[in-house]
């Protein structure tokens, strides 16, 4: 309905390979980024910024990584808190060894070591497929969880067993601790997520993408045609894990501020993150941003919904109903629709290009 | 590509298969079978089902390792060798029932068959951009080539998944293309085809051969089809060869009208 | 040349110089395998007929435990809350079939894997609503469990068994004879099991696959229910459990998903092999290896046999 | 290049000025190998030039005539401006044509060399070459499966285009004999044969000159105002005068841009993409689409249904009038905003018509709904009334006199006179020099004065002065009454109905007039679905009651709207007949242009018109038929008559 197809024609391969071939489209994200960029934390409350916008898109990073992973390449895993884990634990090592490194660059850096933590336990998945995989990386998740626990190095030897966030600066501006202004902390985690998005959809749009989902379709074909099964599968879990790493210090340092591992690290955060993928969308980035704000969103909204709505709610029983609801919701959305809001999204696009037509 | 493919002139002996035997827990699946694919012919392998025709190929790009019996493609000698080496090699196959990647399009599919042949780094392809992107272009064009030698430009952007099964076969032969194959394997190319698809698809197999002098060997159960195209035949039955040579020579083969013309459909 | 002495040599010394201390080792890990064993089962039955991996076994048993001590508080006397309780498991077992199977049916494992885990926020959710969230205990000597322990003398020390985890083995060995019995001997056993072979097949024997679906997932919620109860009785009633519950994960690896047997043998190795591996390696690394011994277990476990201990070779076509 | 610059009479000499005043702007797109490949004027002129040359070497001389055949592909226009260079006369033939048809055009014109599309063609040839002897080569565009032919004859486009450019490097002299060949190139000489696919007998080869053609297309881009910013599809059939003069003849002159399709069956996307700023097509595309339009907004929601129709509504209401400038109510103005946002935009968006300035069709006679169906979509179609031996134009529609029934006043520079019998003559700047080696039907065809007869009957609407094209004269007839009766003219009313694609209708010197109706398959195929009429051929679905009814209530209609125009009422039908095949080309049932064959069908089909006249309630008829692939076979089937109420004029009730 809002698209003008007619005349958008491409006279080289760059034009028509495009992730945004279609005008509007290219529209439509730069509206969305100024909105994100300029217009939230000029007029946006304290409030939208730290109990929806910073978890969402600290989860939606965290989504895009675990999509590539069982979205892309069809591996399923449960370790994905364990891994964000990884990423806030180097992080927190990184950023006190060498305090002079400015703190954003730790925070991507510290992606490249749950990387390597990923491949590591990537390596059964040449010879495990499907749930036995899951269960494997389950040993991941339980594993580094007892780690952060139990090696006291990792968390610099201090009392309380937590992380805790020191005062950086970037430019000047504090960034992370206790002084640092949300804005701050909002931007510098936007312009991660913008960035590491764009780079993800890069490499999914290109010969990697191709491997990865080759190997998702028909992991045979995918060999028969000189694709090694186990590179794909560790690259995959590499680059998966990163973003996980990346999301997990981000959740560390721009989002709790330091806190205990266990409980922000847990096999719960692992499956929360599963949910957030499948019900987004396997194999679509955009996906990952649907699940990401609709999990993460949902506990907020119905704490603060409900009573809008006069429902008055006891601390405790608001938390029981929304694992209620939130299970509730999971079924629902399955049965309505099992690949997810993307692929709403995917045909409700698909109609306003052919509108009026209903195909 | 390795020097060796070039050093194998037309009518040289490309593939060469040495009593090789096959079998799974006890069952044989192939005994003690040889035959050879010389370059630039279109060789067809025949017999009636379980004859091992798909075992067969399966052993040639090294998907079963057979438990005896040795493998000389390209002057190479081996007992087995992995599926990615075999084509890294220059093996390229299409399967009986498509095995297309769903969830992709015709021409990402295709692409995918490109994937050996492109090596741009990890980073550039983080960008997609610079020798990313140019590499991209580049196998772009050769992949465009096939899907104009195909004439499957209407469905270039279509999900493999939503194809009729024709249109899915001649996609899956684009992608074996693709890979600019020395050897060619063809598992049923025409199956469940009706005749106007068989004729296509037997034009373009021709044309392929013709065109880019592909060594085609292909597994077809419609015999009219076989004798047209193939320059020679080989037979198997219950795993064993029972006979080989040019299309006349098979047909006059008594064993083979027994065993299988004589029930031919 | 220090460190392989403590891990490889010392442990064994420590075995031979406590044999009492290893044995009890041994007993304790032999009763937390059977209960992994007998959450395994509960998998194991639904996995067979349905195909699902029910990720919400563990919650069902918490749930049940919950729900019979939380109906004995309300008043009902044991007997009635026990039936109560296995109604309400019924009534579960229907309302997953009716409202998360059917409507998924021919689905993706995954999908299907997922709708689980919607089962089990939304029992978690119920559970803590309806019963409160704090710990329970359970019914112990209502339900005429023996209480305190028995200590034998033997290798010149002391043996301790509890009196409840005897029990707990018994009932769980009664309970696998009374499914291998249900299996083999009744009809609606041989559909299960031709549903496990093949959907047709159970349709020919005449009960339609929701029917089925129904009854293995009741059958899963008695399971869980014992298992509750037994839990319970070691521990307490808590969601706390639903961790606990995972180890069922490593169990079903070793034991294949689709193997009784397997589900059983696995449990007792991973529950024996994790106490072990706590009592005498854990000091090494500083303790609390208990949580993850198990998957690592498993997973060295599966990289040479992928298919599990009973499951059968995969050879795959094209 | 002094000669070209100053004015061109020749295409040639356009195409050496456009490369001189549009050098960088695009002239040619195709989309090939999935995006839009695109040439300059200059790029073009260049390739040209080089494959002239080649041309030439291959010994293409002046007066030589070289056969175009195949689908538009840059390569096929390129032969034409190149052998046009050398002063050789392109001949364009239709490629759907089969070997038989094709070997008459070929031999009549006597060619020397033919550049085809592909393999296919190249086979077609071959297969008739002995009886082309003075065919000296035969080039091809696409080599596939071509690569082992052995016939040194056989040479690819490409191949010579670089020849031409190695021959340019050799000698420099080259170059300037070329530019030499290309001034000298005459205004008045042959600059292509176009070949009428005969509705009648075998088709002529209308000679157009230069000059004439530039002439013409001149006035038409004036008229139109088109310029090198316009963008057109050229999908028309090369061989017929609307693609050479629409596409090759306006873009010449006007340096706009020609976009070739990627393959006949991406032709609807492709009209998408590129978004044409000019576009041409036959009413029956239009209707098709149309059909096509309704068929899917069936499948749409009750609410999209509805805000569709309401707005269609409101379009019909007030849309050709804003079109036309005329007055409109706030109201209707704001309405009709809304409705542009919501549907029309949308709609034309889909259908790629977004960007169209200027539409045209012609042709046949377009329904009224249908016509104004487009216009109220705020899409400025027109119609237009042309002939092959005009180079096309005879009376155009201007923009702000848009009428769907009449063809509209005098194209600039156009003569008209009408006999008394109603018989339409015109004089017009592109009209042709006569018919290649056919002095005797050229004479036929002009008046001693020099005008062309068209065999169309028509009148000028006195009001508007607008001319109204009733049918081909020499089909007019009269009923035993002495009634007018105009076949054409009512089958076109028929034709109106979606569900009716073809009708003939028969009745002259006969007491009242009867027809055959071909039923459309896709509306039918459609209604008989939704209705579920379930049905396994054409055949029975053409015979099916229902179907009968339907078609009887759409000839009553058409029966009660002639009864209104006293000059027609008389040719009212009183019986018809559904055929129990569809009219087919294949079956020389039809032209290559799809346009009935009157006489023809009337012979193959004479125990029917016997049946529509004897009263028999049935009849049997055995015909043969060409298959898709060639074969021959026969069909046989039993035919049903049904009678239909016919009323008295002026009074719409029975009689």
């Amino acid at each position: 309905m809002f698209y003008r197809e007619t005349g958008q024609f491409k006279t080289n391969y760059a034009d028509d390979m495009a992730v945004f071939p279609i005008l509007q489209d290219r529209l439509g994200i730069a509206l969305i980024l100024a909105v994100a960029f300029v217009l939230i934390p000029l007029t946006g409350s304290n409030f939208l910024l730290s109990s929806v916008m910073i978890p969402f898109l600290v989860f939606s990073l965290a989504s895009i990584g675990l999509n590539i992973l069982t979205g892309y390449t069809g591996l399923i895993s449960l370790g994905t808190g364990a891994f964000m884990g990884v990423g806030a634990y180097a992080c927190y090592k990184l950023t006190t060894l060498f305090p002079e490194v400015n703190i954003v660059v730790w925070i991507v850096a510290s992606g490249f070591f749950s990387s390597l933590v990923g491949v590591l336990f990537g390596l059964p998945s040449l010879r495990i497929k499907g749930f036995y995989l899951a269960v494997a990386t389950l040993a991941a998740q339980f594993f580094l969880q007892w780690c952060f626990t139990r090696i006291p190095w990792l968390y610099n030897y201090n009392t309380s067993g937590a992380i805790e966030v020191g005062q950086r600066t970037l430019f000047g501006i504090d960034v992370t601790g206790p002084k640092a202004s949300l804005e701050a902390r909002y931007m510098v985690l936007l312009t991660l997520v913008t960035v590491l998005t764009w780079v993800a959809s890069n490499l999914m749009h290109g010969r990697i993408g191709r491997s990865f989902m080759a190997v998702r379709d028909m992991d045979i074909a995918a060999e028969l045609m000189g694709i090694d099964l186990l590179k794909t599968k560790l690259l995959a879990f590499a680059v998966s894990s990163f973003y996980a790493g990346v999301a997990g210090a981000a959740m560390m340092f721009l989002w709790y501020g330091g806190g205990e591992a266990n409980d922000a690290f847990n096999i719960n955060q692992s499956f929360l993150i599963l949910f957030m993928v499948i019900i987004g969308g396997l194999g679509s980035m955009i996906g990952s941003f649907f699940g990401a704000a609709f999990i993460s969103m949902l506990p907020t909204m119905l704490k603060f919904g409900l009573p809008a709505l006069g429902i008055p709610l006891a601390g405790a029983t608001a938390e029981h109903l929304t694992y209620i609801l939130v299970g509730a919701l999971i079924i629902f959305f399955l049965i309505v629709e099992p690949h997810g809001l993307a692929r709403l999204w995917q045909i409700g696009k698909q109609k306003l290009r052919m509108w009026p037509f209903p195909y | 590509m390795s020097a060796t493919d070039h050093s194998i002139r037309k009518g040289e002996v490309l593939l060469a298969v040495d009593q090789v035997s096959l079998s799974f827990g006890g069952v044989k699946a192939i005994t003690d079978v040889s035959f050879d694919i010389r370059k630039g012919e279109i060789r067809a392998i025949i017999g009636p089902n379980g004859a091992g025709k798909t075992s067969m190929l399966n052993v040639i790009n090294g998907f079963y390792h057979p438990q005896q019996g040795r493998i000389t493609f390209k002057g190479q000698t081996r007992s087995k060798m992995r599926p990615s080496v075999a084509a890294s090699q220059g093996i390229a196959r299409t399967f009986q029932n498509v095995a297309l990647f769903k969830g992709m399009s015709t021409l990402d599919n295709i692409m995918s068959g490109r994937t050996l042949k492109m090596n741009s780094n990890f980073f550039w392809q983080c960008l997609r951009h610079g020798p990313a992107m140019a590499e991209e272009i580049r196998h772009r064009e050769f992949v465009e080539d096939i899907i104009d030698f195909l004439e499957i430009q209407a469905i270039r952007k279509v999900p493999v998944g939503k194809l009729p099964y024709g249109l899915q076969k001649r996609v899956e032969l684009g992608r074996a293309l693709a890979m600019e194959p020395d050897l060619l394997l063809l598992d049923e190319p025409m199956a469940g085809m009706n005749l106007e698809e068989k004729e296509d698809m037997s034009r373009f197999i021709i044309d392929v051969n013709t065109q880019y002098g592909t060594t085609i060997a292909l597994i077809e159960h419609d015999m009219g089809v076989v004798m047209d195209l193939s320059d020679r035949v080989v037979v198997l039955e219950y795993g064993r060869k029972l006979a080989d040579g040019t299309p006349d020579e098979v047909k006059a083969d008594q064993n083979v009208i027994d065993a299988y013309l004589g029930v031919a459909h | 040349m220090d460190i392989l002495f403590k891990v490889l040599i010392d442990p064994f010394l420590q075995m031979g110089a406590m044999p009492d201390l290893f044995v009890q080792t041994i007993w304790d890990g032999f009763v937390t395998g059977v209960l992994y064993a007998l959450i395994a089962l509960g998998f194991v039955l639904i996995f067979k007929a349905s195909g699902v991996f029910n990720f919400a076994q563990g919650i069902m048993v918490v749930f049940a435990g919950l729900t019979l001590v939380g109906l004995y508080e309300m008043g009902l006397p044991a007997p009635l809350a026990v039936l109560v309780t296995l109604g309400v498991m019924f009534v579960l077992a229907v309302a997953i079939e009716r409202v998360v199977l059917r409507p998924l049916v021919n689905q993706p494992d995954i999908i299907l894997f997922m709708a689980t885990f919607g089962i089990t926020y939304f029992l978690i959710g119920l559970g803590e609503l309806i019963f409160g969230g704090n710990p329970k205990q359970m019914i112990t000597d209502q339900l005429f469990l023996p209480r305190g322990a028995i200590e034998v003398k033997m290798l010149g020390g002391f043996v301790q068994f509890q009196k409840i985890d005897i029990a707990a083995a018994v009932i769980a060995v009664v309970m696998i004879v009374a499914l291998a019995v249900f299996f083999q001997k009744t009809r609606i056993g041989r559909a299960l099991r031709a549903v496990a072979d093949s959907h047709k097949a159970a349709l020919s024997v005449g009960i339609s696959l929701n029917q089925i679906w129904v009854i293995v997932w009741f059958t899963a919620g008695i399971v869980a229910l014992v298992t509750g109860i037994m839990w319970g009785a070691r521990s307490d009633v808590s969601f706390g459990l639903q961790v606990i519950a995972l180890k069922a994960l490593p169990v079903l690896i070793l034991g294949g998903f689709t193997s009784v047997p397997g589900a059983i043998v696995g449990g007792l190795i991973i529950g024996i092999g994790e106490k072990l591996g706590e009592f005498y390696w854990g000091p090494l690394v500083g303790g609390g290896i208990e949580s993850w011994l198990a998957y690592c277990i498993a997973l060295g476990f599966l990289l040479f046999r992928p298919q599990g201990l009973f499951g059968d070779k995969i050879i795959e076509r094209i | 290049m002094a000669s070209s610059s100053a004015r061109a009479d020749t295409f040639p000499k356009l195409l050496m000025r456009n490369a001189v005043l549009y050098g960088d702007l695009p002239a040619l797109r195709h989309k090939y190998l999935g995006i839009w490949q695109t040439w300059t004027w200059a790029e073009v002129a260049e390739i040209v030039r080089a494959y002239a040359q080649g041309l030439h070497d291959l010994g293409l001389r002046h007066g030589d005539t070289i056969a175009i055949i195949g689908t538009n592909r840059p390569k096929l226009y390129w032969s034409m401006m190149a052998a046009q260079c050398l002063g050789a006369i392109p001949v364009p033939v239709y490629a759907d044509s089969v070997a038989e048809e094709m070997v008459y055009v070929l031999e009549h014109a006597g060619v020397t060399m033919a550049a085809v599309q592909d393999q296919e063609q190249v086979d077609k040839i071959f297969s008739v070459a002995d009886r082309l002897p003075a065919l000296k080569a035969v080039l091809y565009d696409w080599g596939r499966g071509l690569r082992d032919y052995e016939d040194d004859r056989l040479h690819s486009i490409d191949s010579l285009i670089i020849e031409g450019r190695t021959h340019f490097q050799k000698d420099p002299r080259s170059v300037t004999a070329l530019n030499d060949l290309i001034d000298q190139g005459k205004g008045s000489d042959v600059s292509v044969i176009l070949y009428t696919s005969g509705t009648t007998g075998r088709s002529k080869g209308v000679m157009l000159s230069a000059e004439r053609c530039i002439a013409a297309a001149d006035d038409s881009v004036a008229f139109d105002h088109l310029d090198e910013n316009d963008q057109v599809l050229a999908y028309l059939p090369l061989a017929w005068v609307g693609d050479h003069y629409m596409n090759y003849a306006q873009g010449l002159v006007a340096g706009f841009c020609m976009a070739c399709p990627e393959s006949t069956d991406t032709v609807e996307q492709d009209l998408r993409e590129i978004g044409p700023s000019f576009y041409f097509a036959p009413p029956r595309v239009f209707e098709n689409l149309l059909t096509r339009v309704t068929i899917r907004m069936e499948d749409a929601g009750s609410f999209k249904r509805w805000l569709f129709n309401t707005f269609i509504g409101i379009a019909k209401r007030y849309g050709e009038d804003i079109l036309n400038g005329k007055s409109v109510p706030l109201g209707g103005r704001l309405l009709y905003a809304l409705g542009n946002l919501l549907v029309y935009a949308p709609l034309k968006n889909v259908l790629g018509f977004s960007r169209i300035r200027v539409g045209y069709t012609a042709g046949e006679a377009i329904g009224p709904e249908l016509f104004s169906f487009y216009r109220s979509l705020g899409m400025n179609l027109k119609q237009l009334y042309g002939q092959t031996e005009a180079f096309l134009y005879v009376t155009v529609q201007p923009d702000g006199e848009i009428r769907a029934d009449t063809v509209g006043p005098l194209a600039p520079h156009v003569e008209i006179k009408l006999t008394e019998s109603g018989e339409v003559l015109f004089k017009s700047p592109g009209m042709f020099l006569g018919y290649f080696k056919d002095d005797e039907r050229t004479a036929e065809t002009l008046t001693d004065d020099g005008f062309i007869k068209t065999g169309d009957a028509g009148f000028f609407e006195p009001e508007s002065g607008h001319l109204k094209i009733i049918d081909r004269a020499k089909d007019v007839g009269k009923l035993k009454s002495g009634a007018l009766f105009p076949p054409k003219y009512v089958e076109n009313k028929l034709k109106f109905f979606p569900n009716i694609k073809e009708a003939v209708l028969f009745g002259d010197g006969q007491d009242y007039a009867t027809c055959f109706i071909n039923i459309d398959l896709t509306a039918v195929g459609n209604w008989a679905e939704r209705n579920n009429v379930s049905y396994a051929s054409y055949q029975e679905l053409a015979g099916h009651p229902d179907v009968y009814a339907m078609i009887a209530d759409h000839v009553t209609e058409t029966n009660r709207s002639l009864a209104r125009e006293p000059l027609m009422a008389g040719a009212q039908i009183k019986r018809f007949l559904i055929l129990h095949k569809e009219l087919d080309a294949d079956d020389g049932e039809l032209t290559r242009t799809q346009k009935v064959r009157r006489g023809f069908i009337a012979e193959r089909y004479a125990p029917l018109i016997g049946a529509l006249y004897n009263g028999t309630e049935l009849a049997d008829i055995t015909t043969e038929v060409t298959f898709e692939d060639g074969r021959k076979g026969s069909i046989s089937a039993r035919v049903r008559i049904s009678d239909c109420p016919v009323f008295t004029p002026n009074i719409g009730k029975a009689a």
